[in-house]
């Protein structure tokens, strides 16, 4: 089976920006994406006990190379100062590129 | 003397004795909580609970009665939110985003907190006018779009005073930066009109309005008889999450702190006596003012961290939760329902009542 | 006339009302839902409590008289089921997958549909034997078996068809093809039989058999008053389902549309006529009626994405529980109550009694 | 005879049957589960309500004579714990770490087999003392705290004996190795004191004890009359688990499965018998018996897991959970109401009674 | 500590095939394996919300190289027509080899 | 954007482990995490299903190459024995290595 390298990109921040990130990935024309919530501890401190809103969510999405340096830097600009925000780049492999 | 009575009285009902009892488990770092589930499902049922409710008494009493109050309420929200913001923003030095957080977190409505005074109001056994849920919904936004409107006018006005000292460059981006804002203002506009609170609350005014009484018999064991009790367990929750905040309260200061009890009490009194003015009935008048002097702190964060997210969430989540709210539902309720029960003029007897029961 | 008044006095009950509010909230894009955990758990406990229901009731009234409209009600699920697939293959145009799937969907029956129907019964005072709750159960798998096996047999015949036009092949992988048909029917049935929502009725139905009313009273204020309650809290999530799923309406094409309004009426008005004729009560026949016009929403993508994992499932989906569920329990329920209140020749007393109440 | 009859009219109640159906549910491989938050919530419901009542039986009768009881609980279960790990150790030829853990599991105490033994009694028309409930907090912790105390002291022996025998090398490790065996102590004393179902239990008794029967009236429809519903619901859930443990069973060993049935047995019946010594009352034999007779399996992996890893978890709750908690229910209560109501004199007028009902 | 490479299949799919991707595991003779549900967006549409039905799944295996691409071509071959369904591989090591 | 390479360690063990691997984390000053829970199966059989206490949780912390062996070490010594538990170790990429 051919399998053809994009990147991962995983974005770990606190529920209520989730919205936030959605947006800046359909304004660069991604609509693929996974979610989940979870909890987690950082600097700003331990989050996902307590009110719903103060959950964390990751976010996943499979991306082109090309596309990557742009969200991530729209991501860092808008949301790094205001946001519990965490967010990593891995390198995988699908078999249907094209989906991507 | 009475009124401490009148507060004691209070402490020992079951909501009030679970909430404590919610800090404490959460202050010996107990693992006790109320699943997620559960303690996301029980705002909504109140809320339908207490539309229902409103909505069915609207049927029985008309609502034509219902517009100055609405109005006069409307009204005091704004005026005091911008009393709180100079207040914050003079007296308190906060800077302009946390001024206006905290100020429409105070001008705003708890839904909690009045789903408690229904309660109280019924352990007392005094009823209140059927439309304070309906004002109730309206408030809920009033406080955040104002803010909002104007921390993004105060931030336009920044971005503008920047633009004519730098240079051309960044135009471009101011204009879309005032773009932005007034999308903003629009978009938050929608998600608080359709954000559940005021869509249950609201559905629930009307449907109880349709169905009456009669409509409302095959559900009323869930929706009217199991109500205390689904506070009470709403109130481990409750007092968990404000257990758990406790140890920021150090972090918000004395100047917060002190506007978290002063602020609601001053706006909870004048709201009674404002209310009795316009001739709302006891229970009425004390409702309205809880209205008034509740913060709020489930609406709050979803509101205020899209519209402001420069204001740190943990100012004014901690002074409404861990502060206001136990003051309110454990100190004003019982005040507001002496000083209520006072200017009605039926002091002597109703308290004479509540005391020897 | 009457029928309108029927119909017009169903509206406003709180179960359609919330349902209706439901939809409303979802077309407003508002974030209201029901929490996962509690629309899970709300089937379940419907289901546990028709059963009791059922199960008791069959105590009292024993359950001889029960295998005849038994085997009508599976005879005539798979003569629906089997004209459904016509209509959709032929007049539809569907292909062969979906139009099995539309057409078992159909055949099957609605377990939330029941709850409704049960509830309405209720709210006019007229009962309705307890074995039809065994019915339902009985009920739900028959549909889908059928379905699922022609689907499999036209498969295989496809199959076998490829098979001897081209070479050999390919010989094993058809044979693999034919044995995983199979276990897939096998595979099919035991999940439908272990499926939860005939797992928890029949579970039920046999322990209120055992307990009776006495051992039920224990528990009756869950199981028995809380009923409606929770079916308002349900009918909240099922309405915000539903509005999601109006949007695609248009997609589904005015045929099916017009099949999932027109089918049910048709199905739902000879299941009164056939149970008046073999007996049932008023209530019976009307609830008899509801089984064969509802279509399955729940167990339907669990049970047909397995089993023909080609068809498209927001076909099904969305003509069930958009467009036929709404219908059946608003028009079409009071329609077939005015229909065996007719039959039962008690019309002008009953609906006098019923409109004028 | 009337002993056989107690198991038989016992079986034929909602919570055993709703039981029974959870374990057929599970081995039929059925998909049917109680959404995790509502099985989550509902012990911390269950524990709720029997404190709360509890505390308003204790505030109605006075604690005085609590204490004698209460002391006498803790040191039976002390003793017991002692007996049953000589029993598994010398006998049973478990290691160390399992005979620790299983002799504690059975020292200490079930929430829920406590639950179903105050239905029991109510169904039977019976009472309790309220301050059984404290005893069941306080004897949680107990038996878990001298287990882990004694495997501690045994792991910190053989480590002390290695010590003598090798190289200096490892002193360090080994002192180590001694102070984290005081820290885990000490940090499972505080997990047990601060488990979620000793505060939630602790605080409602207290709540109770504060708020009376009138206080309670308001929230007695949630936390009294849905009780056996609630517990109905979690039967369903405590069945399918133990019926997916039902395939373990063979693995836990003949030895493990008669010590499951009869070390209960032995307990329980010296529970009833010194209970009605020290004067409790027929209801309160039971419940004493009940206390002692039960064996942990919600708090005793969250506890042992942490306290005694080298433990098979697969031992102590396949036992518990699947062997010892349905004989408990279904056969041993009822023996103890049939032993308890013959030492309290009264055997044959409320046997009577009992059967004829 | 040694650490050594094996690769992580991760299949981002509807519910109702959760019991097929087991399945084909099974067949492999791969017992081991994470999941969890997730929502998202892809080609299908929004998936996550309304009925219990209509959610995600995620499947994570830690698999060696050898058997990963028999694997693949079976879940493409058998579920990539008719399930909502996303996969990729990424690279990882682990301690104890002998596990997987 | 410059990307700075880090690694991301995922624990996948049964819930009450999870304690313990935090102690650990924070004995390696290590504050940051993102923890979820999730199913699985396994040498111990099948998680998830049942009592609470028998769930699995995934437990990622981006960390440094440096402290990554000691961690590792830590827990590979003091959780293999006992726990249901299975690590691996992935490279990934990110935007403010300051954070970890
Ligand atoms: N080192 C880390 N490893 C994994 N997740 C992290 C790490 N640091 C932060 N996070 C996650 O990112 C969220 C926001 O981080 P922070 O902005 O540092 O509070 C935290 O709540 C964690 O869920
Ligand atoms: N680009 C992507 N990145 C991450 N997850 C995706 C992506 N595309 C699809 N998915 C996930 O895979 C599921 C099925 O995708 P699809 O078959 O495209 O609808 C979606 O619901 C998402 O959870
Ligand atoms: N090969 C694998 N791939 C992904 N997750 C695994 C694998 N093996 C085990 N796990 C996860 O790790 C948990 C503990 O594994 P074990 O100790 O082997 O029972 C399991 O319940 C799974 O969640
Ligand atoms: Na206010
Ligand atoms: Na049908
Ligand atoms: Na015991």
């Amino acid at each position: 089976m051919k399998l053809y390298n994009v990147k991962l990109l995983t974005i770990t921040c606190e529920i209520l920006a989730q919205k936030n990130i959605i947006e800046i990935l359909k304004k660069h024309e991604i609509t693929g994406y996974t979610t989940y919530e979870v909890e987690g501890n950082g600097a700003r401190g331990l989050r996902g006990h307590g009110l719903q809103t103060e959950k964390n969510v990751k976010v996943e999405v499979i991306i082109r190379e090309g596309k990557l340096s742009d969200v991530i830097e729209e991501i860092s600009r808008t949301l790094f100062a205001d946001f519990a925000l965490v967010l990593y780049v891995s390198d995988i492999s699908v078999v249907r590129t094209e989906k991507f | 003397m009475e009124i401490l009575q009148l507060i004691q009285s209070n402490l020992l009902t079951p909501i009030i004795l679970f909430f404590l009892f919610g800090i404490i488990a959460a202050r010996i770092k107990s693992d006790l909580k109320i699943p997620e589930a559960i303690s996301e499902f029980l705002p909504i049922y109140l809320l339908a609970a207490i539309g229902l409710h409103g909505g069915i008494e609207m049927r029985n009493t008309g609502f034509e009665n219902m517009l100055i109050p609405m109005f006069v309420a409307i009204g005091l929200s704004l005026l005091f939110t911008l009393n709180h913001y100079q207040i914050l923003r003079r007296l308190g030095k906060f800077n302009i985003f946390d001024s206006y957080a905290l100020a429409s977190t105070y001008g705003a409505v708890g839904a909690v907190t009045f789903s408690v005074g229904l309660s109280f109001l019924k352990n007392q056994g005094v009823t209140s006018e059927g439309y304070l849920a309906a004002i109730l919904a309206i408030l809920e936004p009033v406080a955040f779009i104002m803010a909002i409107f104007l921390t993004n006018m105060a931030v336009s006005k920044q971005i503008r005073v920047k633009k004519q000292s730098f240079t051309n460059d960044d135009v471009s981006d101011i204009d879309v930066g005032l773009r932005e804002t007034k999308t903003k203002l629009s978009q938050v506009l929608h998600e608080s009109l359709t954000g559940k609170a005021i869509v249950i609350l609201l559905g629930s005014i009307v449907i109880g309005y349709m169905i009456g009484e009669s409509g409302f018999s095959s559900i009323s064991i869930v929706f009217d008889q199991m109500f205390t009790g689904a506070i009470v367990i709403f109130m481990i929750e409750m007092g968990i999450i404000a257990g758990q905040r406790l140890g920021d309260i150090k972090k918000v200061g004395v100047f917060l702190i002190a506007f978290a009890v002063i602020m609601p009490t001053f706006n909870g009194i004048i709201g009674v006596l404002v209310a009795t003015g316009m001739g709302l009935s006891l229970g009425g008048a004390v409702m309205f003012g809880l209205l008034l002097a509740s913060a709020s702190f489930i609406a709050a964060p979803a509101v205020l961290r899209h519209a402001i997210p420069q204001a740190n969430p943990s100012l004014y989540i901690t002074s409404a939760l861990g502060i206001t709210f136990p003051y309110n539902i454990i100190v004003l309720l019982p005040i507001m329902f002496a000083i209520s029960t006072l200017v009605h003029g039926e002091g002597s007897i109703d308290l004479f009542n509540y005391i020897t029961k």
